[in-house]
């Protein structure tokens, strides 16, 4: 397969995998976290005013409205699934599942990034609404999860005793989500005129920056490894590897009923297939705080994330042109 | 000097606003929350580096005041934490300035 | 008015706004302090290699040389009018009416980047040596304030001893004076050819990079006026509205009595009617540490910063042109 | 185990060299400063995140020392923090190393 | 509330992971570490913007513990660090929740 | 000489110069660590990037195998040297000289860019390995000096009781090493065609960036010697001067022997005259801790560096085109 090696093969997966290397190393080589955090707001500023300024072109139609509702419905959808999964599979508690069913439903952005970069490699299209919907599916789930804990025995006991209040702003106005939306919305109103003079900043540069973010994440990703292993059953790797297949047929089904083209259709599953490291740990944190962040922080970022990455990504762009292909 | 008590809490950071805020309802004139790094408890090392969320980031609040204060904060602060957030601590100190606590 | 649209619809703009929202809604997002302020070294490295290699093309006359000298007197004698004014509206005690008037005597560099921004967007030309301007209009205030603090009733009382040489040193040689003249120089020796080195660092992205940044400084005016609006009357808060318009008054004056063109008039304009939010507040809290830092930062990040960035620079320039048509 | 003091002082992150110069000539062989994010104290709260200039931020300076040097320290820095700046505290603690302090 | 220890340990980075193994392997049920900036000691004084390898960094390390651990630590602490490295000190605090420590 | 005028004159060096000269006067100045800090990774994962394209262009020979092979003897040797002359010529103790030997063994990164941009200003073509070798000298002077250090009455008492497998990691998966490596693979393996992705971030801005970052290198420098100059005799003193001279000309024999091209002599020889700031601190900080980082740190960073980049680097690029001149 031609993609899956120039996936592997991108200068952003090898940083990724240094970056891995050396952390299983145990080199203490670190990026500095106020550093990485700005690139990460970096990212996704870029992101979102590209999305913003594609839709200004062109026109955002019934069909979007669609997809969007389909991802919100599969972001609420997912996490019941996985909480199944878990607790049927393996050991962890109720409330170890909930929270890690929650990172499931809800997505992450560099995974969806790096889709980006690859569905373009591989020479499809790919609508601007698109991180619309990223932002969209990244609180369903986690609303998704905290019903199922408190269904539960797992009662959830929120941390300090925060009122609903707070975790809704903390939930509703995570940096992930104001950014994506903030950007988006600035790119659709200021257009390709706007999008003109921040261009050297926020374009081109943008790939680049991308391999530094992802050596970071490849130390993180390492260090959580090592650190976190120990804590991972082998029904709990397992899930961290088949979760984003089952998540990638159903989101496949989505685009197929909404007859999205193979690149937009790529961006889904790959949206579904992906699992939070950034957005959601926080809010487990806050309404969850007896779920061990060691657990699904390890699964997600240690697992899942080099998962899709590395094996994820070409199979996805191969079942998202195979069902576009069926439908024309 | 004067006797004042000296309240440590090493709490999650995004758990510290709002024991924050019960320390001035206790009546207490003021703290400082101070960052940490990394660290242990229970099974497991946490530590800025290997969690991108910073969700298991801890701080440090410091509080500086009379013994009344700090025990209406105490018993506030029981409820507040769960059994799973927190380590909480008193110890006794001399300050030169009394009327400011 | 063109103008007034086209400002409040530029990226920056916008993300200044965004950020001021978010933190209006309680968002819990930030930008790292280092990554920020590693941003603001980099934007005053910009401007001031720009400048300097602008100056190194044309030749410094005469009037560059009055002009610094009326700029110098005009951040000299706003903190009096500022302190007159203060004393009289508001119920501000004296060291805290002194400590503000010396952010209104000096100046905010962001507020002169964007208005450098506003005037190429409107077509006008500026030259290099305004860089210098807003370098030497950063300080005197501060002596200024500082005399009539002393006059008061209201004794200094300086930060821990700190002895006047301590404190000239902290005012003289702050971060942005430094790094605004050093760079200006440095623009200025190695001239054109040494900017097409690290012109793909320091011109290209300028733009993009002012947006970050921009809503880093959103999100700190939000919070500041959140926490700190209680403690502003509505004379205070006036205050910060219309103080701005008559430092643009004096300033329009002398922009007229020196014949300036256009541009640099309303970047002149614009330093006058700007109001320090870093340096200023740095010196006060050494040299006045009765003064309330919630007050004077409130009012100048949160009232005055985003009164100049949206509503004043369309006027200041106009006010521009307006002056250089009657002087032609 | 020895008998030490250790002296903490909150203050104003611009204040603070001055108060360390005054540690080291009152004969203290060490001390350690840390950063704060946070702090509230009289009507007002801050935060890194609510003010660009950094003028408002707190350091904490650690000091751990003789009886003698730490109340020569007390005195010079009672003279010297007016009545607007610092939080100082002192508490016991035992050391194993008495010679280095 | 109940009596325990606080052993602060002021030390450099570098060397901290090594001291906090220590201390797990003594029992103590937690600790955290705080970052330091600054700081002087013997005669000479080190801050983060003088050293751009960090290599003379300090971190304090906090673990709030029982008798018998912080005992169990400080023995072993104390063939760990040679003449040349780290301020340790113990305190006495009160704690709520006394089986945690 | 056209060319030690070109150098200094250059914007980068000027912008050394200005931290200098501010941390000098005392100014409290500073770029956030972390800021900072990820420009240094930046800087190594282009330089690494870059490196590494060239190898894939052109071939490994073995006379690139022989240089490696000599800079790695001259890395070993060097600290020997030091070692000798710090003992004879100035009062420092042995644990003293041998952390101090182990930094002018070892190469300072910096250094050997500017060395680059030097080279590439004076027209001289260099060939990619030479970030190998680069990456190859740091490691076994820290090495040679351990054991000087252990044969001298001055036991090492390493840290904490660190062991040896500590200690090696911590040395051999520094963040340099490992960056520079491991970039310079991405670099061969991705090629030209993976480059031209990244190259509006890691290629187009670097001369920029290295002006930022040899700003707060001069501020570093200038602080370090402020508070570390009264530690330093003068005979420690010329040592920062005379050793570069020392360790160039013997390197200036490996170039004339390996007969290698003026634009890598100049390289070679200014990696051997490079002292390290980074790597080898951190490592004398573990092995050596009785050693005064006081000394070593305000030699390396505060005497040499300024002494390479200013009247250094021209000499050293003299020297390669008179070796080179005789070879041919
Ligand atoms: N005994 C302790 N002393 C100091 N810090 C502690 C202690 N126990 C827990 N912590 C801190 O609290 C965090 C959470 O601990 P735990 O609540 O036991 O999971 C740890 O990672 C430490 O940073
Ligand atoms: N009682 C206290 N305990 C701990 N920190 C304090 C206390 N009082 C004041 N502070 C710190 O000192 C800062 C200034 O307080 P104040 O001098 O009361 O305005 C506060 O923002 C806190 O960071
Ligand atoms: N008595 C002390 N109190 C607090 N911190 C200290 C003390 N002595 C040393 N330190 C810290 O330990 C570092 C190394 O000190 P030294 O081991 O004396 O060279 C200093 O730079 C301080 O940060
Ligand atoms: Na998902
Ligand atoms: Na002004
Ligand atoms: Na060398």
């Amino acid at each position: 397969m031609d993609i899956a090696l120039g996936t592997l093969l991108s200068p952003i997966v090898l940083f990724f995998l240094l970056g891995l290397v050396v952390a299983l190393l145990r080199s203490q080589m670190t990026i500095p976290e106020a550093f990485a955090k700005g690139l990460a707001i970096y990212l996704m500023m870029s992101i979102g005013l590209k999305g913003g300024v594609a839709i200004s072109k062109g026109d955002l139609g019934w069909d979007a409205g669609f997809v969007m509702i389909s991802a919100i419905a599969l972001s609420f959808l997912l996490p019941v699934i996985a909480y199944a999964l878990l607790r049927t599979t393996t050991r962890l508690s109720e409330v170890d599942a909930a929270a890690t069913a929650a990172h499931y439903g809800s997505i992450s952005i560099v995974t969806f990034v790096a889709a980006g970069q690859a569905t373009a490699a591989a020479g499809l299209e790919t609508s601007g609404y698109l991180v619309a919907v990223a932002a969209l599916m990244e609180v369903p789930a986690i609303i998704s999860a905290l019903i199922i804990a408190q269904r539960g025995a797992a009662q959830p006991g929120s941390v300090a005793g925060s009122d609903r209040g707070e975790l809704a702003r903390e939930v509703l106005l995570n940096a992930s989500v104001v950014v994506l939306l903030g950007s988006l919305l600035i790119g659709w109103v200021t257009g390709e005129a706007g999008m003109k003079t921040v261009a050297p900043f926020f374009v081109e540069p943008f790939q680049g920056v991308l391999c530094l973010f992802l050596l970071d994440m490849g130390l993180s990703a390492g260090r959580g490894l090592r650190n976190g292993w120990r804590q991972l059953g082998p029904g709990t790797i397992a899930f961290g590897v088949y979760m984003p297949l089952v998540s990638a047929s159903l989101a496949a089904g989505v685009a197929a009923l909404n007859e999205m083209g193979p690149g937009d259709a790529a961006l889904l599953i790959t949206l579904a297939a992906s699992a939070s490291y950034i957005a959601v740990p926080a809010a487990m944190r806050l309404a969850l705080p007896k779920a061990k962040p060691s657990i699904y922080l390890t699964l997600s970022l240690g697992i899942t994330f080099p998962f899709n990455l590395i094996v994820g990504l070409p199979l996805y762009i191969w079942l998202a042109n195979a069902i576009s292909a069926g439908a024309a | 000097m004067h006797s004042r008590l000296r309240l440590e809490l090493i709490i999650e950071r995004m758990a510290a606003p709002r024991a924050c805020k019960l320390l001035e309802a206790a009546g207490l004139t003021g703290y400082t929350v101070l960052p940490a790094i990394s660290g242990f408890g229970g099974e497991t090392r946490w530590s800025r580096d290997t969690d991108m969320s910073a969700s298991s980031d801890m701080v440090v609040v410091i509080s500086i005041g009379a013994e009344a204060q700090v025990h209406a904060a105490l018993n506030q602060l029981e409820n507040l934490l769960g059994s799973h957030i927190g380590v909480l601590s008193v110890g006794e100190v001399q300050v030169l300035r009394p009327g400011r606590f």
